[in-house]
Formats: C-alpha cells, structure tokens, sequence
C-alpha cells in the first residue's frame, strides 16, 4: 500500500470516530430569541394597505392573504380571496404543503395590525419566510382604499397620484358603484402606481 | 457563516454562475489529473487493473460527508437545506442499471467525458454526442415511461435513516467498508494482469 | 495535479482540514438564548388574553405609587430623552435580550415585580413581549395604546368611552355595513378574485419545510 | 513485474487517494455554496433542451418532458450546471496541459478498431443518456453528490451503476482487455 493510503486511513478513521464521539448537539428548527428580534426590526415584514389592494387587482398569484380574525369576523367581512386561519389556529394550519408556501407571499391582516403581528412572530419562530402583516389592518384598510380621504388641493403630485390609485381600488373592492362622495370621475379606470414597495423576493 | 450559502441569500444570486464557473474548474482539474479522461483507466475497475476510479470516488464523496456531518454539527451549514434527491425506486435502479452498461460500453461517465473532450479525446466526444441523443430519445419517449418514472416515489429519504442508524455510526461504518475495499482492490490490482494502455 | 511531494501535501491538506474542524468545534458558539413555552404554550398564552395593562389603569398605579411595577421604554433613547411615562426606564426594543439587561428581568422575575412593556403604539410593543414571554418571563405586560394613546388619550377612569381608542383590535368601521352601502351586491365581493374561502385547518405532523433545489 | 509501469503511471497521474481527498473538498466546497452537489448530465440536458426549443418550440412546449424544464423567465441554457460544465472543460483543459496530455486522437484497446471503438462510445453515450434521465443524475449528480449528502438515491445509484457495469463488464471484455 502507497503512504497516501494510510494518510487517507488515520484522517478518515479520525474523524468518523469523533462523529461518533460527539455529544448530541440540540438543534432547534425554530429560530432563536435573538433571531427573531432581529427579525423584528426588518422593515419588509410590514407592507402597506395599497401594496395589498394592488396585488389583489393585478391578481397576484404569489399572494396568499390570510385573515387572522376569529371565524365570525371573518363571515361578517373579509378580503376578497382570503383564506381564514384564526390566531389560536395559525400553528395547525400546514403551511408547508398546501399552497406551495415557498413561492407565495402571505399577508397575515387582522382588524388592526396586533393580532396578525402575534401571528407573524409565531410564524417567525418556526422560521416561515415571505410572511407580512398588513400594515393597520382593516381599519386601514376602509380609511386609505374603501374610503380614501381626498387630499389637499395643494397636495404633492404623488399624493393626488395615490388617492386616484385608491380611488380606482375603492370602485373596484365596492362592485363599482358610484362612491359616496360626489367625485366626478366617470372613468373607473385603474390608476397604475409604479412599485415603490417591492416585497422582498425570496428563495431562488 | 451559516450555509448553504447561495439559498440563504448570502451570496447574491448574480455571483452563482462565476462560482459554477469556479467550481467546476476545480472539478474538472480533478479528475483530468487523476486520469478520469481516461476511458481505460476507467473501464479498469470492471475489469480488475486499475481501481483508480473506486479509490477516487469513494474517498471524494466520504471526505465530502464526512465534512457536511461536521460543519452541520458546528452549525456552519444549515443540513435541512442540503438538496437530498428523491428515490423513485424503480427508476432509480433501471436507470442505475441503463447507465451501468452504458459505462462499460461508452467507457465514460458524463463528467469525465467532459475530461475526455477537454484533452482531445474523439471517443469521449462521440460518447457526449451519444449521450445528447440518449437524452433526446428519452424525451421523446417521455410518455412511455412517465409511470416508471414518477412512480414508487419513497421521498427525499436518507440512507442512514432507513438502516436505521445515527449519521455518526453509519460514516464511521462506511469509511470501515471503504478502507477495507482500497486494500482488497490493491491485492486483487496486483493480481490481475496488467493493461498497458 | 503535480506536487513535488505529494504524500506531504496530502498530510498538509489534511491537517489543514482536520485542524479547521478542531478549532470549528472549540469555537461552537454556546446554545443562544432558549425559548420556556412551547409554540403551542403560547398561542395558549395569547389567547388567554392577559397580560395587557389599560392606561387608565397605569394612570391610578403611578398616582398611587403602587408597589410592585416597572415601566420599561422600548422606543429609542432620543424618542425616550424628548418625553416619557414618569418613573419609566428606557430599554430600546434591540437591546432587550442583552445580558445585563436579561439579569435584571431576572430580578424583577425573581420579587415577582410587574414589568409593563411600551412604545410609541401597542404594535412596538408586541413583539418583545411576546418574545420575553415565550422565553419565561411571565412578568411581563403590555401597555394598550402605547405612549401615544397615554399622552394624547382620555385617561379619565370614570368617563372612558364604551371602546376605547386603545382597543385597536376593535373594528373601526362597520366593515360589512359600509360595504353594502357602497355597493358591493349582496356583501359578496363583486369584481374580487374569488370569495373568501374557510380553510379548515389540517393537525399534521410537522415535516421539513425546506425541498431542495431551485 | 510490470513495477516500472506502475511507478510510470503514478508519475503521471495524481495519487488516487490525494485527488478523491481533493474532490472530496470541492464537493463539500459546492454544498457549503449551493446547497447542492456537482452534477454534469443536467448539462446535457440543458443543451438538449435549449436545441429542442430552438428548433421546434411547439413540440418541446407540448412535451411532457420538455416542459418540465422551460420557464419562461429562464433561458434553459442559463442554468447552474451549464457553467459547472464549462469550468469542467476549462478546468480538465488546463490540467492536461501542464501534464502534456492534450492530443486528439481515440483511445482504444489494441484488439479493437478505432471505428469499433467509436460505435461503442456511442452506444454507450446513448446508454447513459437514457439511464441518466431515468435514474435522475449521473454517476456524479447522482451518486457522489448523492452519498456525499446520506440520500438513499445516491447509494442505490451508486451501486446499481457500478453493479450494472460489473454485471455486464465479461460479455464486453474483448473490447477492453
């Protein structure tokens, strides 16, 4: 036998005898305290009402919204295709293999942002990525897409852009009817906003 | 420091090609200077006078295992994320055995006819050829074969898990059958009469 | 590949590798910081509902000079410096798990001291409560409404209206309500993707999340 | 004793041992980056695929197989192994250069014709084109990568590989020895 083969033997044996010697280390599949308050402080696990509302209407596939409220909340009014997965429920629901959750972007919305952010650290123990919380929940919701506030006259271009976004959004979630306030606009044309909050993509 | 790195998004999603680049560099070198452009070097471990290829490649994917079990005991590499493939049993061993005579009638396996081309060998050539037209012909006849193929699929499972054993004893078992195969093949290379080539 | 002496760069290459593990398992970093619930503890914990301290509450306990409570400042040392709820301390939310900062939880844990949580909103909040509370820490409570509600917010006891600001989880709006009116035919929602779909939730053993390859 | 010979050939290629201790590095190296092994008929696949839709991309859209492997935002070519494959060449190349082993010609057995030969390379690459789609990867996707990362896969390529060559290496001994 050639040296390399001993070389090959002391080195191999070595090391498989110390894989067998190792003390069993605990590895945890969630995340750890730390981590998840790092997550904490990531700007991308909240996105904002209008992001939502225009990954509805452009119908987003990745987009998987899940309403977090108890089931009752969820029959009186929800968001169109949301899926009802109530808090106490949230860690049942097996995320991994009925929506192929990895290319998804789910957004966890409750009536305010409390309960789906209880959910989203939940969620984020165990590592789930691509979560989001709707920013403001519902209540946000029905003051910024149902019924957006007009902006002032002397408003930024931006803005008056955003509320006519919002505006189309509104005749769109309501059945397009006329809405309430006497706006003249006949046109219930969809108003494009360039993506300014980009989700973070994820995976390959 | 926690890998894999390209799916953890540590290294971004550009630099991965110049790393295929890279590695497959270091790949090729490999094998080319342990003689894997060879096709008689090769088809030397069927017949007894070269175990070059036995040698090589049971150390490379022990060395490689071994080191995977360690970083992922020190936490350097997240295991779960490791790309273990399915077993589709059938397919699997038809396959297996499709290929096993295709090596010993071509003389090559994919990577090392890439050698084989990289230093001019016409044989390795016409297997890669060969092996295009395999590929075409098995798309070909997809749906012929689409049961065998996406059928008996037992998952993503892990050798030691289904012999029932820690992934410790079953390296440390494998490295033994390893050690013990390098020496029977160099009394039996010794034995055999040698091919001059 | 050509080595002049390939047997010695073979025991180089393997010391080399051999030592990078030896020094890889000296280092191994100490088990971080471990959770006390269980995930399924705490949606129990959550759904129990406790621990939250209504400000017009906070308002009597600082009058009275209740014994027994710490207030804890989650927002960052310049929002802190430009006002805070008297008598609070300040731990901005990224140092929480900080070692000394964990000894002193540990302390009022120990003398079962009250620690009530805040930030600018309830939301800031919620976080590192939740966290602190799935590491143990049962001491630990939220301030609804936040130092916003606190120092803007009726606070008077006796005269709080029927659903508080505070109550964010409230619906503002009768959803549904509001929808008919403006509309939507029959509450369903026209023009939408799809009706809402009831997902009934399936126990399932836990699996590995992660498959392989692109 | 053909000791001379012996010594010959083990001045010329690297140590067997030392060369798999090495691609034992590079693999684990390729798991530390991409989470997955080496592989090199997905490649050739690649390349299949991208000629298939180049020349006829209706029939490789209505492909069950084909299909598989064609997205619309990701040239078939622009794939992970394709490049492995080119640093495979690149890399190969280099090596027989400084060793002095770059010539073209075909490598056979002396009972054999060069033409025998060839016909046999082909066959087999055909062969292994086919085994290689079936069984999921090649001798280095498969196998290697495969017992590298514990998969059952990868052993049961492993020896089926092997073992289906050793089964059938007596019926093509004349074409080797």
């Amino acid at each position: 036998m050639n040296k390399a083969f001993y070389i090959l033997a002391v080195f191999l044996l070595l090391l498989g005898t110390g894989l067998v010697l190792l003390p069993d280390r605990e590895h945890s599949d969630e995340a750890s305290p730390g981590e998840l308050l790092s997550n904490l402080r990531n700007p991308s696990r909240f996105i904002s009402t209008d992001k939502v509302a225009e990954m509805i209407i452009s119908q987003d596939p990745a987009l998987l919204l899940v309403d977090v409220r108890d089931m009752y909340d969820f029959l009186d009014y929800s968001l169109p295709g949301a899926h009802s997965i109530p808090l106490e429920e949230i860690m049942m629901y097996n995320w991994v293999d009925s929506l192929s959750y990895k290319q998804s972007q789910i957004v966890l919305f409750s009536n305010s942002d409390i309960l789906a952010d209880q959910a989203w650290v939940l969620l984020k123990r165990k590592k789930y990525e691509n979560i989001h919380i709707m920013k403001g929940g519902l209540n946000h919701w029905f003051e910024t897409i149902i019924q957006p506030e007009p902006p002032a006259e002397t408003a930024a271009d931006d803005e008056i852009d955003r509320y006519q976004f919002r505006k189309g959004a509104s005749i769109y979630f309501t059945g397009g009817a006329v809405p309430l306030e006497q706006e003249t606009s006949t046109e219930a044309v969809m108003v494009k906003r360039k993506n300014k909050t980009q989700l973070v993509e994820g995976g390959c | 420091m926690t890998g894999p790195l390209i799916p953890m998004g540590i290294i971004g999603q550009g630099w991965d090609l110049v790393i295929a680049l890279l590695i497959g560099m270091a790949f090729g070198y490999v094998l080319e200077s342990a003689g894997f452009s060879s096709s008689r070097k090769l088809a030397g471990v069927f017949y007894g006078y070269d175990f070059t290829v036995l040698r090589v490649f049971f150390t490379a994917a022990i060395t490689a295992m071994v080191g995977l079990l360690y970083f992922g005991y020190m936490g350097w590499i997240d295991l779960s994320m490791i790309y273990v493939n399915k077993t589709f049993l059938i397919a699997a061993i038809v396959g297996g055995i499709t290929m096993g005579l295709g090596f010993i009638t071509g003389g090559y396996c994919p990577g090392t006819s890439m050698c084989g081309i990289a230093i001019g060998k016409i044989d390795a050539m016409v297997f890669t050829g060969g092996m295009l037209l395999g590929i075409f012909i098995f798309s070909e006849g997809f749906p012929l074969v689409k049961g065998i193929y996406q059928g008996y699929d037992l998952g993503a499972l892990k050798i030691n898990e289904v012999l029932g054993l820690s992934t410790g004893v079953f390296a440390i078992l494998l490295i033994i059958v390893a050690l013990v195969a390098f020496v029977i093949t160099r009394i039996v290379e010794n034995k055999v009469k040698k091919v001059e080539y | 590949m050509k080595f002049k002496h390939p047997n010695r760069s073979f025991v180089a290459f393997v010391v080399i590798f051999v030592l990078v593990i030896v020094i890889g398992l000296l280092t191994i970093n100490k088990p971080d910081l471990k959770y006390k619930l269980s995930i399924d503890e705490s949606v129990e914990q959550l759904m129990a509902n406790e621990d939250k301290i209504y400000p017009e509450d906070l308002v009597g306990i600082i009058e009275m000079e209740e014994p027994g409570y710490v207030l804890i400042d989650l927002r960052n040392p310049y929002e802190f410096i430009k006002g805070h709820i008297a008598g609070a301390i300040n731990i901005p939310t990224n140092s929480i798990l900080s070692k000394d900062k964990l000894k002193m939880f540990n302390r009022y844990a120990a003398d079962s001291t009250v620690v009530v949580l805040y930030g600018q909103t309830q939301l800031e909040a919620n976080g590192p409560w939740m966290i602190l509370k799935q590491m143990g820490y049962d001491n630990m409570k939220v301030l609804l409404g936040g130092y916003h509600y606190f120092t803007t917010g009726p606070l008077d006891f006796y005269d709080m209206p029927e659903i508080p600001e505070y109550l964010v989880e409230e619906p503002a709006y009768d959803y549904y309500g509001i929808m008919e009116a403006m509309g939507s035919k029959s509450g369903e929602d026209a023009g939408a993707v799809g009706q809402p779909q009831i997902v009934i939730p399936v126990r399932k053993k836990k699996e590995s999340v992660v498959e392989g390859g692109c | 004793m053909t000791t001379s010979k012996i010594i010959d050939r083990s001045k010329k290629y690297a140590n067997p041992y030392l060369s798999g201790f090495l691609l034992g590095m590079v693999l684990l190296a390729t798991f530390y980056i991409t989470g997955r092994g080496l592989g090199a008929s997905g490649a050739i696949k690649s390349t299949v695929v991208t000629a298939v839709v180049t020349f006829a991309e209706s029939h490789a859209a209505n492909s069950d197989y084909y299909s598989k492997f064609i997205s619309d935002d990701s040239h078939p070519m622009n794939n992970w192994l394709v490049f492995e494959i080119i640093g495979v060449l690149a890399g190969a190349f280099l090596s027989g250069a400084i060793a002095g082993r770059l010539k073209l010609k075909v490598e056979h057995s002396p009972k054999i014709t060069s033409r025998t030969r060839l016909i046999m390379a082909g066959f087999g690459g055909i062969l292994f084109g086919i085994g290689s789609q079936l069984g999921r990867g090649c001798t280095s996707g498969a196998a290697l990568s495969g017992m590298a990362s514990m998969s059952l896969a990868g052993f049961i390529a492993m020896l089926t590989i092997f073992g289906g060559a050793y089964f059938f290496a007596y019926f093509f001994r004349k074409f080797w020895i």
